[in-house]
């Protein structure tokens, strides 16, 4: 199955939906866990309220939904690396990167731009 | 009346367009993706605290606790649970939900 | 008081339903009334009972269809939301040929009178959408 | 079925969104021709995107959809007149009432505040 | 050239999977390949056989099985989705212990893995959803 | 690289993040309600007519139609059809979805 036939493609996973108030951001780490089985160059980008899914303290038992937020942490056991989140949109909504729950390299617009046209498959969420 | 809001005033016009329309003495509610509404220092704080000088604004604690943002709660906004929305539902005689 | 609620958007892909629900149990255990729950939109997704959510999560049709047999409550699918989506009971499958049907315990369909009808018999009317 | 025992009470439909994007319009509108059966007292409101729903021309045969904006110059059959129409959003989308396909109240922002104020159901589409 | 296409959103409620379909009728007109289509989050209900929807409107879902019937083309519908929304196929609806299934014509339930494979092997992959 | 929007630029910040990301030379299409961002005299215009600088706008012309503003179309703006867009996805090594 994750036979890639020794194609390594450019495969970027763009968030920009908050957690809990639609599926897309759980959905979106169900599809990048799979991914890392086919040994492709797997990024992640994090931008306007997609900054949100990646906040510490996540707490759902108020809510009756499954806390997926701890599944970001172990990325890095898939060897998934490439967390991008983008500096304007912390600035936005008064964040910084200690307020996330993972390391992640904090970029400029202009550098995301950069990333993403750089991709050869963009999946969006 | 009780108006709710659910969705992020940083991706759609919701917020903007109901706080356009609560008449003085109305009371907004924000639940789920709204209450990234309720937070201090973004850029959608100043047009949440003008409209409390004629509204009040509630925020729905699950939401909040589920988003890992309760402590960031605009002083002033009242942090309520799924109880306390069916008060205001009861409180006031008509509710509508901008979505 | 007598509660009208209002879901339109299916299980898991938005919050809503799970908000109605939790709304819902707050509003019962004030001791209050659920005149009814009407699924309109994406929201007769709710009434299917073929959902496998995976283990580790809330199971969101099951949790209707429980807090109706507990409370008796009215949950209504509309009809016409529902033909254009899947869901259908037996005398619906039957009613168009179809080999299957997949409504859930405690749901019922019918039509939208069921939803202005519990506008006017409820004292509050509640929507949950996106 | 249209039985309201004697009882009127004020029904809004409030349309925020576009047609055709999503089904919301289309699905408001045949709610709103179930309510002219049970005698209310039923006025529509458009604002935001929802004034898109009554413009003039749609032709849906490229999009292979069924075109319901003739179904809104029915509604006067169904003795359902009260359509208001949000001025500012008419403004800001470079609209005026003479590219609407039907006649409706051009309101402010303050009348549509009033008149939302003082009804009993407001379904939201 | 080799297309994937991915549909996010389920028949009538959003666009997407009108989108998608016309889409991928163009890209068949002009003589391309469509390698897959992955049917993701609501997505996956495009693929129930239950759909009735009104006689003056489209068949969304017997558009996408007649598509795959004649052009021979390959219609996923990602399994964990599926199962959170209450689509199944006869072997899926046996090993959960359901009594019906739903899935139409031409769809087949698969892993996630069907998505990445398409990135891989397809030229171009485009994504419709809400 | 392609860019596709497909909602409303009043109700959503989904374009203005896409044009924040789109490099000079690259194209950007406009369909389902993405397409009202396409036309002239709106509060949205301007954004669109100075992205129009450095990146092609396309708009989806079967869209434009369902909503009856095919004639309200700004200056440049290039209406085409789904097989134009399948020819623009092929021009493009990579389509980037923005919804």
């Amino acid at each position: 199955m994750a036979d890639a036939g020794g194609v390594v493609k450019k495969f970027m996973f763009v968030n920009r939906k908050s957690p809990y108030g639609t599926i897309y951001a759980l959905e979106s780490l169900e599809v990048v866990l799979i991914s890392a089985a086919f040994d492709q160059d797997v990024s992640l980008a994090f931008l306007d309220d997609g900054v949100y899914e990646l906040t510490k303290g996540q707490s759902t038992k108020g809510v009756e939904m499954k806390n997926f937020s701890p599944t970001y942490r172990a990325l890095e056991g898939y060897d998934i690396e490439k967390l991008y989140v983008a500096q304007e949109s912390l600035e936005e909504r008064g964040l910084s990167e200690d307020d996330l729950l993972v390391d992640v390299q904090v970029v400029s617009r202009a550098e995301m731009a950069d990333l993403m046209a750089e991709q050869d498959v963009v999946l969006s969420f | 009346m009780l108006h709710t809001v659910n969705k992020s005033p940083f991706e759609r016009n919701t917020l903007k367009s109901c706080l356009a329309h609560v008449k003085p003495g109305s009371a907004v509610l924000l639940i789920e993706d709204g209450v990234y509404a309720a937070l201090a220092g973004t850029v959608a704080s100043d047009m949440v605290q003008q409209a409390m000088a004629e509204v009040s604004v509630y925020a729905l604690g699950p939401d909040l606790d589920a988003r890992g943002v309760a402590n960031r709660v605009i002083d002033g906004v009242k942090v309520i649970d799924y109880a306390g929305f069916v008060d205001l539902v009861i409180e006031h005689p008509s509710t509508q939900s901008w979505l | 008081m007598k509660f009208g609620i209002m879901v339109n958007e299916g299980p898991y892909q938005h919050q809503a339903s799970d908000t109605a629900y939790l709304f819902a149990k707050a509003v019962l255990a004030k001791g209050h009334e659920i005149y009814r729950v009407f699924f309109y939109h994406d929201g007769v997704n709710n009434g299917t009972r073929l959902t496998v959510p995976p283990q580790d999560d809330r199971n969101i049709v099951n949790r209707w269809s429980e807090l109706a047999a507990k409370h008796g409550i009215d949950l209504v699918v509309c009809v016409a939301a529902a033909q254009r989506r899947g869901i259908l009971d037996e005398s619906e499958a039957k009613r168009h040929g179809r080999d299957a049907n997949n409504i859930a315990a405690g749901f019922r369909i019918s039509g939208l009178g069921q939803l202005v009808e519990a506008g006017i018999q409820a004292d509050r009317l509640v929507v949950f959408g996106d």
